[in-house]
């Protein structure tokens, strides 16, 4: 037991960060060694999130670990970190994407240090969000979790080809689209023109409260005027769903997944998109409550489209990566769906479905990366029979496949249901039927993709004479495969593990918004 | 004692499972793999029948999703006489499947035979566990997994694509069926707070009944896609390419069946909706006769034997919808030894001969006297021959369907009946007295395959004497009857049988004629009532084209408007950049302009000129230097 | 003298060196062009200083003296540079700044 | 009209025809004559706004230092360029547009200026002392200036020298 001043949420999230400075003291050459340190740290962030896990007093409730040095007086910013039951759980996400991540990436030999290094940082402003209790400290480590990203897929990214067709096809055609400069220009875009709008709304906050400071919890005690709150919540839906990947702000989610290399698709598909959707829950919901209520309709309405569109168009795609990317898309409406239910069973399923989806989404990019390194491409209908030379992988893409459809007794279930039953409970009880009906076209695609890469006779056309180059994994790359299957399995089995955790902060949640 | 007996009977599969699916070397030799599977269903097993003797009620609760505002959700089992005797046939079943599966998938390789058993252990946990699931969320999660097991084991060989495809349409009909499970399963959660069955049952009268129905409607449609009615039953005929012990335990024997279990245990709730009951038994009734019909000109032998499990569970489906929920399962019972093995019969047949087609099978009877004992107990008891055990199940179901006056499904029934007694025994007269040779030398299969198939075929043979007490055992009365219409039933299966001699044996009439003058109905039933036809056109045209649609509307409109954006943006600059030439001297326009600009604004424009020349006004105060006035300037005067 | 006078004399002298800067092809031409703009500024700060009747004026325009002498040093070392370089003379084209 | 305005006119006229003479003359040298012939007349300007020290600066620095400055750079690159510049002059329409527009602008504000109007009105005498004055202050109150001046002209012959310098080749002694 470490003692009570300990402050272990700055543990977590600067680890990564002092990670990435050593890193950077490290020579190229030392191929080991930077990736143990990469390892060493991550697990540390890794244990620190069990502690907390661990140590959190589930009867107190609230935020706990709290750690507040005032930085600048004037301005009311402080250094001002605390956990709840949704952050501690994204906390516990992100830490195991992270260790996954290092895992996926530990074959990468073009540049490993600065991969790293920039992954680190990302990692550092994924942590820094979900710990900061300070509305500037929160802009800024959101900030760091954003733009890494974009040299992380510029360099490290891979392309793929789009026909351009249709009204704009000049412009698609010219704009270089399937690029992976494309993708990360159109990411990086994307989400700072979502951070425009959180920054307008954040210094909204600070101006219209009165209080003269960014801290969450004394922003949590204002009440502003209702129309004051629902522009202000307009704002945080814009920038924080172009994160989220709500419709129709998507579309550089597939693009940017698609040309991001292994481990940044899993960090970012993962964790980073589960930012948005915490953003709109703890800062649009929590602070903003009678707008919660007002945009309830039209969260719950776009989350549905998110939901059958992005399934459908899921469907569509020959590109595994592409599958993958829109299948997130499709699951984020679910969490989104969750959070517009304003009620105990739909929340706590939007949380766990961050979770349940972040580590899912992890366990299918880093088959689709091991994929790719194997047969070296990513066209579905080039594959087939791949089963016969990689069982192990086949495996674990049907595990994660099956948790993306929602079988039970893998956490996507879990959550599912738990939406589904809050969104009969809501307001607008019609969203359940598109929502299931997304689920079942969800399963229509996976086990389609799944039979058409893994099942069958074995295609010649595609690797020619020459079968040995399709290995089933090996070694460290087992690893996070194994992780994240676990995960999955773990909660999909006994839920109230982290549900507990959940509950508890979502209740408190609900108490402000319904009150 | 009761609680750690049910336990006995859930967790050995479920522990052979985990320890085969974690343990690579334990999957991959072929001995100790199967021999765990096979010791953990016989565990189970050996609980299951003292279940049955002990007759308890269990009820068993844990919280699995907690919940402070609205009710948490539990995770439990409850056992009542349904769920012990439905324990017992899938554990027997199970276990004589597997046993028999030693001898049948022998020439698998190490791995992929260490893969069946894995799944089978997790068929068997999962299927008992459905059985003894005390909530309906519950009884949904279980679903799902006997139907990913199911899936599985349809895709066993998936190198196959057939085997690939036909897996895949399993999972997709029943899930299509699930996603109303799903949508009833959460209506009646809304209305009532609780998944719990026992609850439930006690506050469904508070409900209006049309909501009620809503609900039931639903959630009998995942029992239509799990238990293959009409018009969801195409996947069962399809799921053929799957190993034959699978098709014999699971989409003969268990599997199959949940559906009808469902109905029966939901029944409490069924009772208050008599509209949906009767849906329930003219789907059965229908899904009966188009079963047997569709039989009839099958040519595959498992084909066959699945149409005829459609048609049989048909059966089961308009007993519980007539009201008979324990004539249902207690035709469940029966039904799921003889089909089973029936099954195995025609696996052992597959075995040795290497083909499915009946019409290159012939004079097996020789070769395969065991096989062919067996395999007529279970064509006699498929079509309720007394004293096999079939005849006791399907006459009970016909009387009652007389006795509640539903003349029309009691006349479909019957048809039926006959149906089934002929296409049996066509199969038997082509396949074992037929007098074409057969390709491969047939032989009589080693013992670990024999061996289930005797017991199932006692268990056929008996199965249907103790009614009496199964009824009891059911708390459920029987009513005494005799009357003409007892002997209806049997009448006409040994007529059907006798046609089949004459077809198919004495070859008085030439079926392909009979098939020409009925042309109009056998092309209908060739072309399967071109459902296939009409869901494969839902796939390939609605559910395609309208992804098609969303994909390339994302790709070109919405995400096209993005490109085009920037795309103008980009062009637009790229005209602006023609400004910028690099010769000095034109940006010095650009600089005068703003000189300009900025001269006419401070001084012309905007309201600071005034004050501008106002603070001028003194310039002692503005510009620090010595008034000519004041020519000796004291340097402390302004410190 | 009228201080209107001064002021629009140097003004004009301005707008001639303006002239030069904007169409003088040679740099050197050029560099003369900024040298009358700066003498014209020079005679305002002087004048303005003379009508007010303090010597910040004076002090200034000294100032600017001497900065541009160091301007045209660095000027015409640059030329140098640049006709040394691109082995031209002619502002026109000298286009590195083109984008 | 007294004298004083007959040489204030004068001199105007002379600055005036010899800056125009400064942008229009096809020969740089001749430029350069000019130019230094209107730094000249500029500093006969000083004298009688009684800057009698500035005037001196104005033509040891301006007409001695930079004038022959640019001579010198003229006469160096005389022989390269000179004969190819025909036309000395680029787009005259847009710049005479450009500066008379400036020029306007300017006379305008100040014509307009209530500020420049009461200055016009309160001349005073042009006759007195200031270098004593001027020397005081700027050692004194603008000592500061004056010396990061210093640096910055140091720094300008540093710049020059370094820019100005031929770059050794390799084998070059």
């Amino acid at each position: 037991m470490i003692s009570e001043t300990f402050p272990v949420l700055s543990l977590i999230t600067l680890s990564p960060f002092f990670g990435a400075i050593i890193l950077l003291l490290q020579p190229e050459r030392w191929y080991l060694g930077i990736r143990v340190t990469a390892l060493f740290s991550s697990l540390i962030s890794f244990l620190g999130s069990l502690y907390v896990l661990v140590y959190y007093d589930r009867t107190l409730g609230g935020f706990q670990f709290i750690e507040y040095i005032p930085i600048v007086h004037s301005l009311g910013i402080s250094y001002h970190f605390g956990a709840d039951g949704i952050s501690l759980v994204l906390i516990l996400l992100t830490s195991f994407i992270l260790i996954a991540g290092v895992f996926a990436s530990w074959t990468i030999s073009f540049r490993s240090k600065e991969f790293y290094v920039l992954l680190f940082l990302l990692v550092t402003g994924v942590f820094g969000v979900f710990v900061s209790l300070d509305l500037f400290l929160f802009f800024l480590f959101y900030e760091l979790a954003v733009l890494p990203m974009y040299l992380l897929i510029g360099i490290w990214g891979s392309s793929t080809r789009i026909v351009p067709s249709g009204p704009f096809a000049t412009a698609i055609k010219e704009m270089g689209v399937g690029s992976k400069e494309y993708g990360a220009m159109k990411l990086t875009l994307y989400l700072l023109f979502g951070s425009a709008f959180i920054l307008v709304g954040f210094l909204g906050l600070y101006s219209f409260s009165g209080l003269k400071t960014f801290d969450y919890l004394a922003l949590e005690t204002v009440s502003l005027t209702p129309s004051l709150q629902n522009w202000l919540f307009l704002l945080f839906y814009l920038g924080f769903g172009s994160l989220a990947g709500i419709w129709p702000i998507h579309t550089w989610s597939p693009d940017g997944h698609a040309a991001a290399p292994t481990a940044t698709s899993m960090m970012h598909a993962g964790v980073l998109m589960k930012l948005g959707a915490y953003g709109i829950i703890r800062v649009g919901m929590g602070l903003l409550p009678e707008a919660a209520h007002t945009f309830a309709p039209v969260i719950g309405t776009i989350a549905v489209i998110n939901i059958v569109y992005g399934a459908f168009g899921a469907m569509w795609q020959r590109d595994l990566k592409y599958v993958v990317a829109y299948s997130s898309v499709s699951h984020m409406g679910i969490v989104m769906l969750g959070a517009a239910t304003l009620n105990e069973m739909g929340l706590n399923g939007a949380i766990l479905q961050m979770f349940s989806h972040g580590i899912m989404t992890g366990l299918l990019f880093a088959l689709v990366g091991l994929i790719y390194e194997k047969a070296h491409s990513r066209e579905i209908l080039r594959m087939g029979g791949f089963a016969k030379r990689m069982p192990g992988i086949a495996t674990f893409f049907a595990i994660g496949t099956l948790t993306s459809l929602g079988l039970p007794g893998l956490s996507g279930f879990v959550a599912e249901v738990l939406v589904f039953l809050g969104a009969w409970k809501s307001s607008y009880s019609w969203w359940l039927i598109p929502a299931v009906f997304g689920a079942f076209i969800t399963a229509v695609y996976v086990l389609r993709v799944l039979k058409w890469i893994f099942f069958g006779p074995e295609k010649k056309i595609y690797h020619k004479e020459d079968f040995s180059e399709l290995k089933d994994a090996i070694g460290v790359e087992w690893i996070a495969l194994a992780i994240l299957s676990a995960i999955l399995i773990g909660v999909g089995l006994y839920p109230k593990l982290l549900l507990d955790l959940i509950d508890i902060g979502v209740v408190e949640l609900l108490q402000k918004i319904l009150t | 004692m009761n609680s750690i007996l049910l336990f006995l009977v859930l967790i050995p599969p479920f522990v052979s499972f985990a320890l085969n699916g974690l343990i690579p070397s334990l999957r991959k030799s072929k001995k100790g793999a199967a021999g765990l599977s096979i010791f953990s269903i016989f565990v189970s097993t050996l609980a299951s029948v003292l279940l049955l003797v002990e007759k308890p009620e269990v009820e068993f609760l844990f919280e699995w999703i907690p919940s402070k505002t609205l009710s948490p959700i539990h995770f439990g089992f409850f056992l009542d006489p349904f769920a012990v005797v439905m324990l017992f046939v899938v554990a027997v079943v199970a276990l004589m499947v597997q046993v028999y599966s030693l001898g049948y998938m022998s020439e698998e390789t190490p791995s992929s035979f260490g893969r069946y058993y894995t799944f089978h252990s997790l068929f068997a946990f999962s299927m008992l566990g459905f059985v003894a699931s005390s909530s309906l969320l519950q009884i949904y999660i279980f679903w799902e997994l006997v139907g990913l097991c199911s899936y599985l084991l349809i895709g066993f060989w998936y190198h196959r694509p057939e085997a690939a495809r036909a897996a895949i349409k399993a999972f997709w009909v029943t899930r299509f069926g699930d996603v109303g499970f799903a949508i009833g399963m959460v209506l009646l959660w809304g209305a009532t707070g609780t998944f719990l069955l026992s609850e439930l049952f006690v506050k469904a009268p508070e409900l209006s009944n049309a909501y009620l129905s809503l609900c039931l409607l639903l959630i009998f449609f995942g029992a239509m896609g799990k238990s293959a009615q009409f018009p969801l039953h195409v996947w069962l005929p399809d799921a053929m390419e799957g190993p034959t012990p699978v098709s014999a335990l699971i989409h003969a024997a268990t599997m199959v069946v949940a559906g009808v279990y469902l109905v029966v245990r939901l029944f409490p709730l069924f009772q208050f909706t008599p509209e949906i009951l009767s849906f329930v038994m003219w789907i059965g009734s229908i899904t009966a006769l188009i079963g047997a019909s569709l039989a009839l000109i099958q040519e595959d032998i498992k084909r066959i034997l699945a149409y005829s499990t459609v048609s049989q569970i048909g059966y089961m489906m308009a007993a519980a919808g007539a009201g008979g929920k324990a004539l249902g399962l207690f035709h469940l019972f029966t039904h799921a030894f003889f089909k089973a093995l029936l099954f195995l019969a025609a696996g052992s047949i597959i075995h040795a001969l290497r083909t499915n087609n009946i019409w290159e099978m012939g004079k097996l009877a020789k070769k395969m006297p065991q096989t062919t004992i067996l395999f007529l107990t279970g064509a006699l008891a498929l079509s309720g021959i007394f004293p096999f055990s079939g005849y006791f199940s399907k006459d009970e179901i016909l009387i009652w369907m007389h006795n509640q006056g539903f003349t029309v499904p009691f006349f479909i029934l019957l048809f039926t009946a006959f149906l089934t007694a002929f296409y049996m025994f066509r199969v038997f007269f082509v396949v074992f007295m037929g007098d074409k040779e057969a390709k491969e030398h047939g032989h009589e299969s080693p013992w670990v395959m024999t061996l289930p198939m005797w017991i199932l075929g006692l268990l056929s043979l008996g199965a249907g004497f103790p009614k009496e007490t199964f009824f009891k055992f059911l708390e459920y009365d029987s009513e005494s009857y005799h009357s003409y219409l007892a002997y209806l039933p049997l009448t006409v299966s040994i007529f059907g049988i006798g046609t089949a001699w004459l077809f198919y044996h004495k070859k008085y009439f030439k079926p392909s004629r009979i098939a020409e003058t009925l042309s109009p109905i056998t092309h209908v039933l060739v072309k399967k009532l071109w459902l296939d036809d009409i869901y494969l056109w839902v796939y390939r045209r609605v559910l395609n084209g309208i992804s098609f649609l969303c994909g390339w509307f994302d790709r070109y409109i919405v995400d096209g408007l993005v490109n085009a954006i920037s795309w103008s943006i980009r062009q637009t600059s790229r005209g602006l950049r023609e400004i910028q030439t690099g010769r000095i001297q034109d940006y010095l326009y650009g600089i005068i302009a703003a000189i300009i600009l900025f001269i006419w604004l401070t001084l012309g424009v905007l309201p600071t000129r005034d004050r501008i020349n106002e603070k001028i006004e003194n310039p002692v105060d503005y510009i620090q230097a010595p008034l000519i006035k004041d020519s000796k300037r004291d340097k402390n005067k302004h410190d | 003298m009228n201080f209107y006078s001064i002021l629009w004399v140097a003004f004009l002298v301005f707008s001639i060196g303006l002239f030069g800067v904007l169409s003088r092809r040679h740099l050197v031409g050029v560099i003369m062009g900024i040298e009358l703009m700066f003498n014209a500024a020079n005679l305002v700060l002087v004048a303005i200083g003379w009508a007010y009747g303090v010597l910040t004026g004076q002090i200034i325009a000294l100032f600017a003296i001497a900065i541009t002498v160091a301007e045209v040093a660095v000027g015409l070392a640059l030329f140098l540079l640049i006709e040394r370089v691109r082995k031209t003379v002619q502002a026109d084209e000298v286009s590195l700044m083109k984008g | 009209m007294n004298g004083e305005t007959i040489a204030f006119w004068v001199l105007s006229l002379g600055l005036v025809v010899s800056s125009i003479a400064v942008v229009f003359s096809k020969r740089l040298l001749r430029s350069a004559i000019f130019l230094a012939l209107s730094l000249l007349l500029t500093a006969f300007f000083y004298i009688s706004f009684g800057a009698e020290l500035l005037a001196g600066i104005q033509i040891l620095l301006y007409t001695g230092g930079v004038i022959t400055l640019i001579v010198f750079v003229i006469l160096l690159t005389e022989g390269i360029e000179m004969k190819k510049l025909e036309e000395t002059h680029r787009g005259i329409v847009p710049a005479l547009l450009a500066s008379s527009l400036f020029f306007f602008m300017l006379v305008y504000y100040t014509w307009t200026s209530p500020k420049v109007r009461s200055l016009a009105a309160s001349t005073p005498s042009s006759k007195f002392n200031v270098s004593k004055f001027l020397s005081e202050s700027l050692f004194q109150e603008w000592v500061l200036p004056f010396e990061v001046l210093s640096l910055l002209l140091l720094a300008a012959i540093v710049g020059a020298l370094v820019l100005a310098r031929r770059e050794r080749k390799e084998g070059e002694t």
